[in-house]
């Protein structure tokens, strides 16, 4: 039982890190990584749900999610990559919130 | 759908679409627009009254639309709704006829038409309803037609005072819808014509119901220029002449007014609500309107702003008329709702000849015009003599029959009122008319119109000439089977029964 | 043999499959996406028919069953919102047609506005096939993978534009939906750790409080907040809708807005409706009428057209959230009817208000509002276009929105809670603010108006027109599309038809 | 001369064509085309009326339903007799006026206006319903105000401005008063059908104000010297011999006879009529213009028949033989006052020059002694009715009245003398012009005052009595005191007192008035509505609230974007669902 208590907590924890990452940091690769760091923490709550408590049949469904999830996060992160660049491509930063030099004082992006 | 049904859809349709054809015409075809309009008010006149035929033989039309189990349109033909129908199309043929004429070299025409014609339709509508809600659907409706003719000269203050109207229309609009919303909660949806359906709720609900009621009374005041609320009426002169001869004397505060006359003779019913003694701060209210518009009208130099003024406290008549319980009463209020509107009517179509012929706005201006359009101010003469309450035109009969019903009531400072407003009356319309006929002319008009027989184009003139006739045959004949006196006593005669 | 059932798969599936030849054939993309249309149009008008001779129905597809299988579940709320759909996309994208024939043939630039063509119908109609999807989709899960499709390829559609300021809005974007289905799976996984089973007519059954549901309903609600962009979650939906073109912000707020809503309506009124504490209706209320005020405010301030109509989309989101304890209050079906009501009647009028202001920007150049005056000389059927659909975001007679406001409005006063009733007043005088400001330029009379020579096509301005004349006449014909919400109750509680291919 | 053999259906057309022919010929007047025309048949339209009443009461009251809300046309005795000296005096100023206004360019607009007058007068004596008569009233009343300031100065504007005001005033107090009586007669309108209670002060108040205006009565008099004066000649003719006596006719239509005798209102009309009498003497002897002098004489000839009135009212069972006095009273005065205006006419228009031929002064002192109650004229019988009935008067009034009687008669003559003297000094040179149409109706008119009132059957004098010492010495005393204190007068006071500005000025109590308006006038009750409509618009409202606000509300906008904000949010969103679903009451 411990174990999987273990496993939801680390995945709770990489959730929470996650999360964290993708409010407070402020350069887009950093926010996309923690993007991913938090689905993959889902995943691994969904991966513990699927082994019940009886131990005897392993349900294949949480697996079939998280497959789909995992597919899922891929294509977001592709986009999000894409997106990345063009944001590089036109600003130069890759900053959502664009911090110049004090003198000209934050660039309010649209 | 039975045949009654559909004459009623047919009197709404005959407006609606011409003006959504005048919508698909462009803006160079005059007559075929002209056309329009006219073939529809007259075609609207002829089953207006196949309906008044009807219904004077005791047949009732209705007809039901049900949107969702507890939304249902209804029109149903009652003696008022025939009134205020009848008052409505008579003064848009004519004033059709009369912005024909007005508007003769001016833009977008098209655009103005389309919108008169739907405006008409909706006050019809708002006549016809034959339900709470069907009546506060029309009733929106009016303020979204009626802004495009407010602003249709497009200038700077057009848009001010279309900014000022649409604000005081829409809240009083939310007001009432609430109020609409909470009666039907409290006693389910609520139909006109029948026996007045509050009775049966007053128990439980006394509090609420009065509430109500002057929620009612602030939602329709807005359009009925009751004084605190009637600060989007002067504004709104700066409409031109046709839109403020139809509107604002007749269709748009008519419906507050009649919308007054709804809520307190079919849904509350005149017994309930003098049990609620709602009526008493109704008939102040509507007295307090009656001074207060007087009085500003006698400051006002601007010709429409006072005639504006006078329609506010002409309207409160009709208000305190309602709110004096007695059959008398009823007879003057609603009587007057329609000798109102032929006077008024008759008042603006001469201001805006003034204002087109020969550029005049102010009273000032006016001394001495009755030379240079002597059949105008002749007109004009009798709307004004009418308003006073002179005795054989229009105006006195109402005067006569709120005087009576007040007196009936023993309400004697109603009679008090009636006086102090006509001499205020005279007040301001007197000094308008010595300055036109008897004072010489002192400044010079800018010649507009080059009218070669008549003082201005005969589209100009004749409207204010046959409402002007009317006014005094009204009064005249008033004893007549088919004046609107006759009509309004068999309206009361139903409503307060033998 | 074809029923229901086939129609809903076909709903899904035509969109993918144009969706895809258009990706490969992309020069008659504009001809094929109109196709797709018009079939999707076709098939949502079968479905409908077939539904109201047969009523709810649930469908394994494939024939798989439940725990794995992806189950359709077609009743009367899935019905009236995919024709939404329908309706607004067919629309849509006949301005879409119209609108990028212009752009190209204009301005010449082949390569920057044909790129732009070639690549909004494919991820259209694969948004499409995915709100389609999601509308009839019976388990929590598919709804997590067609909420994901939808919100990426808004988030490319949104980037299409090209724009600095919208490749940064389709970034947060994109951030925010991340963050949004993150959470909403998280909610998900606990759902499925504690009942096992994923089906939302099953789910109803079985759900029974415990800490553990209560958190994943925590998180599936907070997920799909920051996707309908409510209050204080609104910042990422200005500047996305403002900045896309023209047919994308209306597919934006008109349809994407709308599928997290559905979500939450499922959610909150139907599943979770038993055991929710009436306070946390009161939670999003409050929030809905925060929504109301302060989108209304901002839009107030706006100097652009598009900002302030997209601002105009969160104020309107307040109302459907406001509706939210309303139908939690309401022991008939009136609030049901409302919130229907008010959600398709947003959706024309919205995507009606944006594709007139994208006409009024293609001809003007600008959509800085001070500077529209007399615009009415120049495109009269676009500014009518636009002041119609601002009517029915009044909820003026007769549109939607009015029959909407009035039945919540008597909702509110019959439960005794009329601060609900009033606050929905307020906000539709508030709404009057705001499309005044715009209406009073557009009715105003310049005789000099400078607009670019290119005269807009027909086809754009009059879609604008139909659409906006729907959502005003939707208020008079309410009773038959919610006729059907009574054929298919949203899961009754007895048992669904169950059929086997 | 009652001759009620005559066919009904002629009496009713006679009756419709009384008030109708004038109207006709005025409309006739205002169209261009046939002006002409309606001007010739303008002086003749009175006739129709004039023959009406020849032909005597007539028994029946012709209903006509459908005219304005039901009203009925009759003449009954006192209607008869207003009717014969009205239409006499209208188609003699008619005449008059046709030469005497020859030369003017508004004689179309002025005849117009004449005729709506003789209308509006003749309908009010015919109608017997409430309704019909408050109708022609006001016809009468506003139509008149084209009459006094046709010729169109600052002093004509001003009378007619003030005449205004005053009707009205007098109209609202009288359509009150209307209200009040057919309430009372329970919806009754014809005369003969209403009941005026004379316990209901508020009623008869307004009676006496309504009709006063009208008649001059004391507070109300002051449009009467003004107007006088402005108004051409045969319209201040009309105006006081036959005008001002609708006032009159209004007082006995409104109150018929009642049982219940009120003392109250029998001495209030005395006093009221004793003192018009007196106040108008007093006043006219110090003004300078004839016309205005003979204003002022007929507001204190109204005051002598607002005696009569009272005293009618005093003695209830006296009440028809009351009316029959007042209507040959105001018979008398209106033919008698008629002539003198149209003489003083006459005499500015024709001879200018100092001397006068000597009929001219005949004509002018026959109709002043008939006023002051010399034997042998009209004036005598009139008065000898009126004795007649004060002596039925109850004790405490029979002895004052008595005494106040010759008095008024002295008062009178003084009065007159002083009004005809003023004519004399009239300076400029003798222009003789043609227009003998005046002269010929003037000789009619003062052929009507002495032998009219001899002819009618109905005055109860018997011949005898008139040439019995008493009553020819009861005649003769007053009026000869009267000429000698005026020759003193005269003598004393020589040119001075008659030259220079009159002392007090004309229509004294309107100064009174005027001075009070000007005093209002800084806080007139309407000033501090400040410019109207200003009120708070919502509109306004809320676009003053977001430009305050714009900063702040761009901000927090600016603060709910950022990254930070939003974790916070979606947080604190999930935590206090969790809090609110479990309703604070966690499991663990």
């Amino acid at each position: 039982m411990n174990t999987l208590f273990l496993y939801t907590m680390s995945g709770l924890a990489l959730f929470a890190i996650g999360l964290h990452g993708l409010i407070r940091s402020s350069h887009l690769l950093r926010k996309i990584l923690a993007a991913n760091l938090m689905s993959s923490g889902v995943f691994l709550i969904m991966i513990v749900g699927a082994c019940g408590t009886d131990q005897v049949m392993i349900d294949p469904v949480p697996h079939a999610m998280v497959l789909t999830g995992i597919v899922v996060s891929v294509s977001t992160t592709a986009v999000a990559l894409v997106l990345v660049c063009l944001v590089q491509e036109t600003t130069n930063r890759a900053l959502l919130w664009q911090k110049r030099k004090r003198g000209q004082g934050g660039r309010t992006d649209a | 759908m039975n045949w009654g049904g559909l004459l009623l859809v047919m009197i709404l349709l005959s407006s609606l679409v011409p003006g959504l054809i005048i919508f698909a015409l462009p803006e160079k075809s005059n007559r075929p627009r002209t056309f329009l309009n006219l073939g529809g008010a007259f075609l609207k006149l002829l089953l207006i009254l196949v309906m008044i035929i009807g219904i004077y033989k005791g047949r009732h039309f209705a007809v039901r639309w049900q949107l969702l189990p507890g939304i249902e349109l209804a029109l149903n033909s009652d003696p008022l709704a025939a009134l205020f129908s009848t008052l409505s199309t008579v003064l848009w043929l004519l004033t059709t006829l009369y912005a024909v004429g007005y508007l003769e070299q001016s833009p977008n025409r098209r655009q103005f038409f389309g919108y008169f014609s739907i405006c008409v339709t909706v006050t019809v509508g708002i006549a016809l309803a034959g339900n709470l809600i069907t009546f506060l659907l029309f009733y929106e409706l009016l303020t979204l037609t009626t802004y495009p003719l407010v602003t249709h000269r497009g200038t700077r203050e057009a848009l001010a005072a279309g900014r000022v109207y649409l604000a005081y229309t829409l809240s009083g609009g939310a007001v009432l819808l609430v109020a609409v919303a909470w009666l039907q909660v409290l006693a389910g949806p609520v139909d006109f014509g029948g026996q007045p359906v509050l009775a049966s709720v007053a128990a439980t609900h006394e509090l609420q119901l009065i509430v109500i009621f002057f929620m009612f009374i602030a939602g329709l005041g807005v359009k009925a220029a009751l004084v605190p609320l009637h600060g989007w009426l002067p504004r709104a002169m700066v409409a031109p002449a046709p839109v403020s001869a139809l509107l604002h004397a007749v269709a748009v505060v008519k419906a507050g007014v009649f919308g007054i006359v709804r809520i307190v003779h079919d849904v509350y019913g005149i017994g309930f609500a003098a049990g609620l003694n709602l009526l008493l701060p109704l008939s102040i209210l509507a007295s307090v309107s009656i001074i207060y518009g007087s009085l500003c009208a006698l400051r006002e130099d601007d010709l429409k702003k006072r005639l504006a003024y006078s329609t506010i406290s002409q309207l409160s008549y009709i208000v305190l008329g309602v709110s004096v319980a007695g059959p008398l009463a009823a007879i003057g209020g609603l009587v007057h709702l329609v000798h109102q509107g032929l006077m008024k009517i008759t008042l603006f179509f001469c201001a805006g000849n003034l204002a087109e012929t020969l550029g005049v706005h102010r009273i000032s201006e006016m001394n001495g015009i009755a030379r240079r359009m002597p059949l105008t101010m002749a007109a004009f003469s009798v709307g004004a003599l009418g308003m006073i309450g002179f005795p054989p035109m229009a105006g006195f009969v109402s005067k006569w029959y709120l005087g009576m019903g007040a007196l009936a009531t023993g309400k004697m400072w109603v009679v008090a009122i009636l006086a102090v407003s006509t001499v205020l009356n005279a007040a301001y319309f007197l000094p308008i008319l010595i300055g036109a006929w008897f004072k010489p002319q002192e400044c010079t008009w800018s010649e507009q119109v080059v009218a070669v027989r008549l003082e201005t184009r005969w589209m100009l003139l004749v409207p204010p000439l046959v409402t002007a006739f009317l006014v005094v045959t009204v009064g005249l004949l008033a004893n007549a089977q088919i004046s609107p006196l006759a009509w309004v006593k068999l309206i009361v005669g139903r409503e307060f029964g033998p | 043999m074809p029923d229901t059932a086939f129609w809903a798969v076909c709903l899904v599936v035509v969109p993918l499959f144009f969706a895809l030849i258009c990706f490969v054939r992309s020069d008659q993309a504009a001809v094929l996406g109109l196709l797709a249309a018009g079939l999707n149009a076709l098939a949502a008008l079968a479905m409908t028919v077939f539904f109201v001779r047969s009523g709810p129905l649930r469908y394994a597809i494939g024939g798989w069953q439940a725990p794995l299988g992806i189950n359709f579940s077609i009743d009367g709320l899935s019905v009236l919102l995919v024709a939404m759909t329908a309706v607004t996309g067919l629309s849509v994208s006949m301005y879409a047609r119209g609108y990028f024939s212009l752009r190209i043939g204009s301005a010449g630039e082949i390569n920057r506005h044909g790129h732009q063509r070639a690549f909004f119908w494919p991820v259209w109609l694969l948004l499409w096939g995915a709100l389609n999807g999601l509308f009839l989709s019976a388990d929590l899960f598919n709804v997590y993978v067609t909420l994901e499709i939808i919100g990426l390829s808004a988030v490319v559609l949104t980037a299409l534009s090209g724009k600095p300021a919208a490749r940064l809005a389709a970034m947060r974007y994109l951030l925010v939906s991340l963050l949004g289905s993150c959470s909403y799976l998280f909610g998900v996984a606990l759902l499925y750790r504690s009942y096992g089973i994923l089906d939302m007519a099953a789910l109803a059954r079985l759900i029974s409080p415990a800490p553990l549901m209560w958190a994943s309903l925590a998180l599936l609600t907070t997920g799909l907040l920051l996707k309908t962009a409510l209050f204080p979650l609104h910042f990422w939906l200005p500047p996305a809708h403002a900045n896309a073109l023209a047919p994308v912000s209306a597919i934006l707020s008109g349809l994407v807005v709308k599928a997290s809503f559905y979500l939450m309506l499922r959610l909150w009124g139907d599943i979770f409706a038993q055991v929710l504490p009436f306070a946390a209706y009161v939670l999003l209320g409050v929030l809905g009428c925060g929504a109301v005020l302060w989108g209304a405010v901002q839009a107030l301030l706006q100097k652009r057209l598009k900002m302030l109509i997209a601002y105009s989309t969160v104020a309107q989101l307040g109302y459907l959230f406001i509706a939210l304890p309303l139908i939690r209050l309401d022991p008939g079906s009136s609030a049901w009817e409302a919130v229907i009501l008010l959600i398709m009647s947003h959706a024309c009028a919205k995507s009606a208000m944006f594709m007139a202001a994208g006409s009024i920007f293609l001809k003007a150049g600008h959509d800085r509002i001070d500077d529209l005056a007399g615009i009415k000389e120049v495109l009269p059927i676009s500014s009518f276009a636009f002041v119609l659909a601002g009517v029915s975001l009044m909820g003026f007679p007769p549109s939607g929105g009015f029959v909407g406001k009035w039945l919540l409005l008597g909702v509110s006063l019959a439960g005794g809670e009329w601060w609900w009733g009033v606050m929905l007043v307020i906000g539709s005088l508030l709404a009057a603010g705001y499309v005044y400001r715009v209406a009073s330029r557009l009715l105003v009379f310049k005789v000099t108006f400078f607009s670019r020579r290119q005269s807009i096509p027909p086809v754009m301005e009059w879609s604008a027109v139909l659409l906006a004349l729907l959502a005003l006449l939707l208020g008079l014909l309410a009773g038959y599309p919610l006729g059907l919400l009574e054929a298919g109750s949203p899961f009754p509680l007895h048992a669904c038809r169950e059929v086997m291919p | 001369m009652t001759g009620n053999h005559v066919l009904p259906e002629l009496q009713i057309l006679l009756l419709s064509l009384g008030p109708g022919f004038p109207l006709v010929i005025a409309l006739g007047l205002m169209v261009p085309s046939c002006r002409r025309l309606a001007f010739l048949m303008a002086s003749w339209a009175p006739l129709p009326a004039l023959l009406a009443s020849l032909y005597g009461p007539s028994a029946i009251a012709v209903e006509v339903p459908w005219f304005f809300m039901g009203s009925l046309i009759g003449l009954d005795r006192t209607g008869q007799i207003f009717l014969f000296f009205t239409s006499l005096l209208w188609l003699v100023a008619g005449i008059f006026g046709r030469d005497y206004l020859a030369a003017d360019e508004k004689k179309y607009r002025f005849f117009g206006y004449f005729l709506f007058t003789m209308s509006g007068n003749f309908g009010l004596i015919l109608s017997q319903g409430v309704l019909g008569f408050y109708l022609f009233f006001s016809l009468m009343s506003f139509a008149a105000y084209g009459l006094i300031i046709h010729h169109g100065t600052r002093e004509a504007m001003r009378a007619g401005r003030i005449y205004l005001v005053l009707t009205v005033i007098g109209e609202v107090l009288l359509f009150i008063a209307m209200l009040i009586v057919t309430r009372d007669s329970g919806g009754e309108m014809a005369f003969s059908a209403i009941k005026t209670s004379r316990a209901d002060t508020l009623l008869m108040l307004l009676l006496f104000l309504g009709f006063g205006i009208k008649a001059g009565a004391l507070p109300l008099h002051g449009w009467l010297p003004l107007a006088h004066p402005v108004a051409p000649v045969p319209a201040s003719a009309v105006l006081s011999g036959a005008m001002i006596k609708a006032g009159l006719l209004g007082w006995l239509r409104f109150m018929p006879p009642d049982q219940a005798a009120t003392p109250f209102w029998g001495v209030f009309f005395l006093v009221a009529g004793f003192a018009a009498a007196f106040y108008g003497v007093v006043i006219g002897l110090t003004q300078v213009d004839a016309k205005t002098v003979l204003a002022y004489s007929s507001i204190s000839q109204m005051g002598l028949m607002t005696v009569i009135v009272g005293s009618g009212l005093l003695v209830p069972e006296q009440w028809p033989q009351a009316t029959t006095a007042v209507s040959l009273y105001a018979m008398h005065h209106g033919l008698a006052k008629g002539s003198l205006f149209l003489g003083v006419g006459v005499a500015k228009k024709k001879w200018t020059g100092a001397k006068k031929p000597w009929w001219l002064w005949v004509g002018l002192w026959l109709p002043a002694l008939a006023l002051a109650g010399l034997p042998l004229t009209s004036g005598a019988i009139a008065k000898y009715g009126m004795k007649e009935i004060i002596a039925q008067v109850p004790e405490p009034w029979h002895g004052l009245t008595s005494l106040l009687l010759p008095l008024c008669a002295l008062a009178t003559m003084l009065l007159l003398c002083h009004g005809i003297s003023l004519i004399r000094p009239a300076t400029g040179r003798t222009t003789i012009e043609q227009g003998q149409g005046m002269l010929v109706s003037w000789a009619v008119n003062l052929a009507a005052v002495a032998a009219v009132l001899w002819l009618w059957s109905g005055s109860s004098m018997p011949a005898g009595q008139t040439f019995a010492p008493a009553s020819l010495w009861n005649g003769l005393w007053p009026a000869g005191l009267g000429a000698l204190v005026a020759i003193a007068l005269g003598r004393l006071g020589g040119r001075g007192v008659y030259q220079q500005k009159a002392l007090i000025p004309a229509g004294d109590v309107m100064v009174v008035a005027q001075w009070l308006g000007e005093l209002m006038k800084p806080w007139a009750c309407f000033q501090f509505f400040g410019k109207s409509g200003k009120g708070f618009s919502l509109a306004a409202g809320t676009d003053e609230w977001l430009r305050r606000r714009e900063a702040q509300l761009k901000k927090g906008e600016k603060i709910l974007q950022r990254w930070a904000v939003v974790g916070t949010i979606f947080l604190a969103m999930i935590i206090s669902l969790v809090y609110l679903f479990t309703a604070g009451n966690f499991p663990w």
